[in-house]
């Protein structure tokens, strides 16, 4: 058993913290609220060789794991850092998959091409149906649905609040055929028939897109069941990692503010209100990082427990963040809660990151179908 | 259990209701937001409109301006200005907590010059109590006042979580005038008019982006004699005076947030899928419990304020549940709605960023726990390790304990 | 308005803590754990006059309201007391409201006969079927069917779990006609085809039975619907009355015994931990009071609104006695969880009472369904 | 990530599956609850089979009759003795905690003559640090020892929550020899006979009626000169590197209290009903999410094990985990169930009344969150006002308060 990050890992880690330390990321999430401009950081993403993380060696990328990936998406939410790498890297894992055009996954791999995933939530133990994003509601919109001729897809429908969709050259669609089954179809931005539609809610730093299929023509991906699954589950896990990034980094900024403050005559950092709370962003820091490990190792090595894996690493991600966030507002006092101040970007990130594809509640749901599924299969 | 007015209230009652009827046409529409200035020279109308009416200062005593009514009279005047759906005064911070402390321990004169223009919107009054380093931890407060030889004052330091500073033309300002004594002694309470110069205002946003409060800054501000309200070094004193009408306010006015199970109901209700959800309904279920607690504990608390009873530190706990119940509201209703309920034209994005900031507004959760478990439950205080040292010296020893 | 008890209200209060206070309730609730009997405390509840109530003066009872019984029910709950009243009175309630036989009336007054209401959940927006609590399981089991000849009726079902069963001299049972339409009958105990099986689960002082009718005939009450509802709702507010005086006497002994042990040279109240902890706990004691006064007041003054009162008040009380008896064993340390201790006593009481009568999380579904009906009539 | 063998550990964990499929019918059975004294010696002759095998005592010096292999080959035979469904070894305190303290102060006639016989299970242990008042704060012990002319011992005083002492032949005990110095420093740790004169165990039942634990009297009991283990007065030191093992026996072992979502699930799979509720599912999901977290995080401790490093006091967050999650478990489970859950005859009743003495055995959740916050985030201490003071005048001080 070896259940840490290798060195490699480790350097990948400390190189994407290196090279996202040069940009304030922080203080351009403010100014985009404000219509200010995000930095481009796909010129980074590039240089550090993340476009092609998931494209394996044969077609140019660099042929590592939801782990590595996962790792360089928590640097990334560490600093509330905008690189459409959200979007990209499923897309990319779904078309490798696929054994797309090696020219594409070429340019994909080298990030002359950027891909947004447009995703479609697998059927569970109480519904089969793959479904889509809604505008609003609770109740899930139909999957787009798609007409195959051979390679040839239409595909119709509509997916709201796509992550890293605007400014996209291809989008990876996920959506059913006139059975119910699941196909992946990839459809260029420019085709006839396809409108994305540029939004953002609450965290300016998160690019999000409705997107529209009217009869849209793209090429369908030859690819099972599992790696259809597969593409939805990753999501969730980059999703979950860059979460865990900035829980690490709002709990450093709060223990620092915390042993500088004082009240009464003592640090605030030594009140059992402020101490026992702060233990508990640890607590679920680490939590979720063990699960970060845990969904990195079954994507490779137990596929078949990736579903449960970033199911459960999202739902621990997205409580870690709501609560270290609404903590480092409060350790600061009123002046946390201000506009000036950088603990609300992080409140602001927690707070559409956990309302995302599916959101987190959907992903403890799943948590408890699959443990359900196994159940019925075990003697009690 | 009676939740009836009495024949004399409902008298009162159906006086006031009579009123707004005739009057409501004059009354402002506070849901656009245009010009600033304009709403607030309206709103000052409508306020005026009101106290000539007698419906501003309905507990405080005739001889200065007031009613001399009792507490559920005031309550009859709120309900029927909600009902009305017109809006409350302007200054409820003036009209609420400091018009009742300059008449508690202001002088003659005081009285006499600030009180009737303050009910009339005249002159709006702000509150200067908190300090970047003095929220919790109120007796810390650095702004200084010194005195001039002829009896006046310069004052200096920043203040901040203001309310109405940027129309205000007085405030009630806390200010340490003798460092040397420990932190609660040496403090003393002024009349600060607020275009006086070397006082300047900046307006403070929260997370919404919306200036709720702002910052105020003293530059050496020059007072005249007889600015003090109260004794010199007396401060601490008329500041707990403040703070309990403070209480009193909130308390009797838990619901005035605008948080109740039927508004976030209706939220969900419009989704049908939602308000079917086993997992919507038991989260629902649970925040308007202790929304509808919140307004049974209200009604309590009026029962014992109509009977004269001033409410323990316990009152403060309605904020706690309030605010507590008001952000599972907010989670719900964006896990139901999704995205979408962030989006800035929402109400619930809105609610959603206010939630955080009103938890330390007037007092933390945690201070509040302090004080309601040593004043009420009678368990023991902290250790405390600034008692009976004088204010320089723990400043100077907070400074090496961080530097080292 | 006059939002407080009454003087009379007060005294009914301080003299039922009077008179359960001859008792050592409390050591009985542990011995009956082990098969002790339990002291009878009916003979307490003749001579102070509970029995009678809830019925009408006319008929010789007290003519009292929901609030008097519920203020009785917080002084046994605050010693574990086991007095037969949650069943007895709200089937007294339905007798009375019915105008069942004087002569009956004035002996179920003087506590000569005893009855137990054998209760059926009224439907709700989602499903308007009345329904009878389930021997186990999350499915609500079918109500009992009745069938009526004129007065007479035949009643046939099971009902689990219900309170004070055992022993009562007449069961007012809830059941459903041929329409589904709800009905009362009162049911001898000696009559054909009713079985009851005295059972207890975990909290040795509550008195359960599951109760079988086969054809058992009784006589049907003539009550509307609001009756019959307003019964179920009766119960909650009593079963939550008992949990509110739990409340407060764990709470006074959690604070007592913080005030009096010390660890680190301070007494552990003193630790914010402990004291946050114990404020809680009033803070929920004086909800469900609020609460309580709510459900009391609308049950005579707001009819309409009574199920939505008492089922807060269920879920704020189910809520507070939970926590406080997990307080009241935790700040004791590891002693507080032993058996000689009497902490257990209340975590025993708190862990059965918010599983009975359809549980609290039911109560907590009904708040919402409540107020959900109202507000699919107002405008968003 | 690899949770993988490597072909050393491959080979191991074949000759340990090997060894139990030949030695598994000697293995005792567990669950019945019949004749305790017969269930104890069964198991104990399991225990010395298991030690005769090489299988206890893994991690240990090969000197003191371990064998001298590291922690992954451990967490190997204690997963193949769970596959293979026998039960463990009976004295896992004497071999993971008490035992390794030994080797590390132990004289070496110490070592000599009681780590074989503890491995082999002829001679079980107890562990007797805790005390009435000293929970939380351990170093508050008031038992007493004191020293005879003859360099032997008198003890006296009681000791709570002891494990195994009703068959145990030995107990590490630490108590106090010298009350006038602060109280970190004047305490010694003993080996006590539990047959001597003087000694009066009593078991004490839990909440759900089961005598998990005992309290130990000790009324003048004589020790022999050369019963303390490390330095007189240096037993605090002593103590930390027993609670060091404890802490790697709960970081490591969090499993083995039998807390799995996998459990939790089959029981809620078995109500259709419930199986379908998006309530029941939404609960379900969060607790599970914490037990899996809390499984890998079992994987990473134990691979910074394997690697020689010392876990830090974060991994005690692991129990915090473990005994929340299985209160909403058992929580949840009640709710779908119902009073039959309660049922003195259900495992969820058991489960549900074990919880709470859980929640403060081994330190409460108040004291770990200190200490993690303090050692592990750099937080600042609270104020002591017990450092420095004799113990004498500290006991002292608190009889005043309490009087007062």
């Amino acid at each position: 058993m070896n259940f840490e990050l290798s060195d490699e890992q480790v350097f990948l880690r400390e190189a994407a913290r290196g090279a996202l330390g040069r940009v304030n990321t922080v203080a351009a999430a403010r100014e985009a609220l404000e219509g200010g401009a995000l930095p481009d950081l796909w010129p980074t993403a590039i240089q550090a060789g993340w476009t092609g993380l998931l494209i394996s060696e044969d077609h140019g990328g660099a042929g590592l794991g939801a782990l590595d990936a996962m790792l360089v998406l928590a640097e990334a939410g560490r600093v509330l850092a905008g690189i459409p790498l959200l979007g990209h890297l499923p897309a990319t894992a779904l078309l490798d998959r696929a054994g797309f055009s090696p020219e594409s996954l070429g340019q994909l791999a080298d990030g002359t091409i950027r891909a947004a995933y447009v995703p479609a939530r697998p059927g569970d133990d109480r519904d089969p149906a793959w479904t889509a994003e809604p505008a609003s509601g609770k109740r899930r919109a139909p999957a787009p649905t798609v007409v195959r001729d051979g390679e040839l897809a239409t595909v119709t429908g509509h997916v709201a609040w796509v992550p890293d969709a605007p400014g996209a050259d291809l989008l990876v669609v996920v959506g059913v055929d006139e059975d119910g089954t699941p196909v992946a179809v990839a459809v260029g931005e420019r085709a006839d028939g396809v409108r994305v539609e540029a939004t953002t809610a609450y965290d300016a730093t998160r690019s999000l897109g409705h997107v529209t299929f009217d009869g849209a023509q793209g090429r369908a991906l030859e690819l099972d069941d599992e790696g259809l699954r597969s593409a939805w589950f990753l999501a969730q896990g980059l999703l979950a990692a860059e979460g865990l990034g900035a829980v690490e980094e709002a709990l450093e900024r709060s223990v620092t503010y915390a042993k500088e403050r004082f009240t009464f005559g003592r640090a605030i950092g030594s009140y059992q209100a402020v101490k026992h709370a702060l233990t508990e962003v640890l607590r679920r820091q680490e939590n979720t990082r063990s699960l970060l490990y845990y969904a990195g190792w079954a994507y490779d090595d137990a596929p078949g427990e990736f579903p449960l894996a970033a199911s459960a690493l999202r739902v621990a991600a997205g409580g870690a963040l709501d609560f270290a966030a609404r903590e480092l507002i409060s350790v600061h006092g009123g002046i946390g809660a201000t506009w000036e101040h950088d603990a609300p970007l992080w409140f602001r990130r927690a707070q559409l990151s956990r309302r995302l594809l599916g959101g987190t509640a959907e992903s403890a749901d799943r948590v408890a179908g699959e443990l359900l599924t196994s159940a019925a299969g075990t003697p009690a | 259990m009676d939740l009836n007015d009495t024949p004399d209230q409902a008298a009162y009652r159906e006086h006031v209701r009579g009123w707004l009827q005739q009057n409501r046409q004059h009354a402002p529409d506070t849901r656009g937001r245009g010009d600033e200035e304009a709403a607030v020279e309206a709103h000052r109308g409508w306020q005026r409109r009101l106290a000539e009416a007698g419906f501003v200062g309905v507990t405080w005593p005739a001889e200065h301006g007031g009613q001399g009514r009792g507490p559920l009279e005031q309550v009859i005047v709120n309900q029927e200005i909600a009902r009305a759906g017109v809006p409350g005064i302007l200054d409820t911070i003036g009209v609420g907590m400091l018009g009742p402390t300059l008449i508690a321990h202001g002088s003659d004169e005081q009285k006499q010059r600030y009180l009737g223009p303050m009910l009339h919107a005249d002159e709006v009054w702000c509150q200067l109590f908190s300090e970047p380093a003095a929220g919790s931890d109120l007796a810390g407060i650095q702004a200084r006042a010194k005195r001039e030889d002829d009896g006046g004052w310069r004052i200096s330091g920043q203040k901040v979580w203001t309310t109405n500073a940027q129309f205000a033309a007085y405030g009630l300002l806390l200010a340490r005038t003798d460092p040397d004594v420990s932190k609660h002694r040496g403090l003393t309470m002024f009349v600060v008019p607020m275009d006086g110069e070397g006082v300047t205002i900046r307006p403070l946003r929260q997370i919404s982006g919306e200036p709720e409060f702002n910052e105020v800054f003293f530059d050496d501000v020059r007072l005249e004699p007889g600015s003090e309200v109260g004794a010199v070094n007396g401060g601490w004193g008329v500041a707990l005076t403040t703070l309990m009408f403070e209480r009193l306010t909130i308390g009797a006015g838990s619901e005035g947030l605008g948080y109740s199970g039927e508004r976030f109901a209706r939220a969900i209700a419009s989704d049908p899928v939602a308000a079917a959800d086993p997992e919507v309904r038991q989260r629902l279920g649970a925040l308007a419990t202790e929304l509808l607690a919140l307004r049974f504990t209200g009604y309590r608390l009026l029962t014992a304020l109509s009977r004269g009873q001033i409410p323990g530190p316990e009152a403060g706990l309605g904020k706690v549940t309030a605010v507590n119940a008001a952000i599972e509201a907010g989670d719900l209703i964006a896990d139901v709605i999704g995205p979408e309920a962030l989006d800035s034209d929402s109400e619930w994005s809105y609610l959603i960023s206010f939630l955080p900031g009103l938890k330390s507004a007037g007092g933390t959760e945690e201070i509040l726990r302090n004080t309601v478990g040593e004043r009420v439950l009678g368990l023991p205080p902290e250790p405390r390790l600034d008692k009976g040292i004088p204010f320089s010296e723990l400043r100077a020893k907070e400074r090496q304990e961080v530097g080292a």
